[in-house]
């Protein structure tokens, strides 16, 4: 399942959601917001999300993982807003009978929840300037 | 023509000053939907990092635009 | 830093231990006492530990791991004694600037932990017999 | 001849009996040691899966054994 939120994630709360008495092994990720990126001081950060793909592009990921990996479990909770440094901004936990599976299927969902959901930070910056993540290329201004 | 509903999103939005337009224009694809908004949403690579969606379905820049559709225009995502 | 414990864990109360505002990522992995291994159904298991070595072996462990890793800060908790299905048996939480250090991380952590501490786990079965795991090959008897 | 403690754990402990005892033995290093208790522990294969520590600190069956020592000889581990 995957969910977009403006509140805390509380990690232990969704880890119980994957409990499985088949399950060996749980790995899981975060997202946290730091103090810095390239170079520059940041303050906090700002996520945008188009709810509804985001969504639906979401599900989609969470099932390509439990095809490549049997018996799988994932969750996955991104927030958006403002959030300060410290906040965790996605988190992402799977559940396997094994190890190595899990550690893959939690892998394999971060990197595609990165590049495919319709999600943007805005960092706002101790010089008092913000800019979109990843955004340089595609604007005509900075 | 067709009547086509676009959506701007993140940096789209702030460079375009607007969530959403309505255009009628000759499209026949998501990339001329792309370039017929270029002075608004200011980017120049549509086959770059940018991704598009019509009618909330995730699209190529080569997917067909038909009468009535709603373009969305992400900018570089950047979850996580 | 490394403990072993024969109480419940609690992963999140360590997960906060490993906060830095340099952080941008976490990764976590558990083990979990599944119900079945190598074709047989298990009721619980009993791990038992050589402390002083457990300890003094996992802090050289988790001190490889930040020699490799720049910045991370890891932690590690293993149970011992009786436990029950679906119990979290070990975990280990690292944070660090980036996604593929701490995945990279926690991973190196915890295949460590598993070849070389002094642990030992007793499986009972549904059958009523019982087996140290791993242990067929040195004994002279099942 | 040495007088060294032998620590016996997980299934070497059951299969001794005992949790461990002194010995005093002609033995130069750990692996000597190991295989003069193998009708205690039952494990015919020193080199194989089993590790040895040597008061308190990880050796090797190559490890020199002295008089007073303490060896700990450990199963296959099952961590995790």
């Amino acid at each position: 399942m995957i969910e977009l939120t403006t509140s805390a994630i509380d990690p232990d709360e969704r880890r119980r959601t994957l409990f499985d008495p088949g399950a060996g092994a749980y790995s899981s990720f975060e997202g946290w917001i730091r103090n810095e990126n390239e170079g520059k001081r940041v303050l906090r950060l700002e996520y945008e999300a188009y709810v509804p793909v985001a969504i639906s592009e979401g599900e989609k990921i969470l099932a390509e993982a439990g095809d490549r990996f049997p018996h799988l479990h994932a969750h996955c909770v991104h927030r958006t807003g403002l959030l300060e440094i410290g906040d965790c901004a996605v988190w992402v936990g799977v559940s396997s009978p094994h190890r190595d599976e899990a550690f893959r299927a939690c892998r394999f969902v971060i990197d595609q929840i990165k590049v495919r959901l319709p999600i943007w930070k805005k960092e706002h910056y101790a010089d008092g300037h913000s800019g979109w993540v990843n955004c340089e290329r595609c604007a005509r201004s900075a | 023509m067709k009547t086509i509903t676009v959506r701007y999103f993140a940096m789209f939005r702030e460079h375009a000053g607007l969530d959403e337009e309505t255009l009628t224009i000759d499209a026949n694809d998501a990339a001329d939907v792309f370039r017929a908004t270029r002075s608004r949403h200011g980017s120049s690579e549509p086959s770059g990092h940018c991704k598009v969606a019509i009618n909330d379905v995730m699209a190529s820049w080569e997917s067909p635009i038909n009468d009535g559709d709603t373009v969305l225009l992400f900018p570089p995502v950047a979850g996580g």
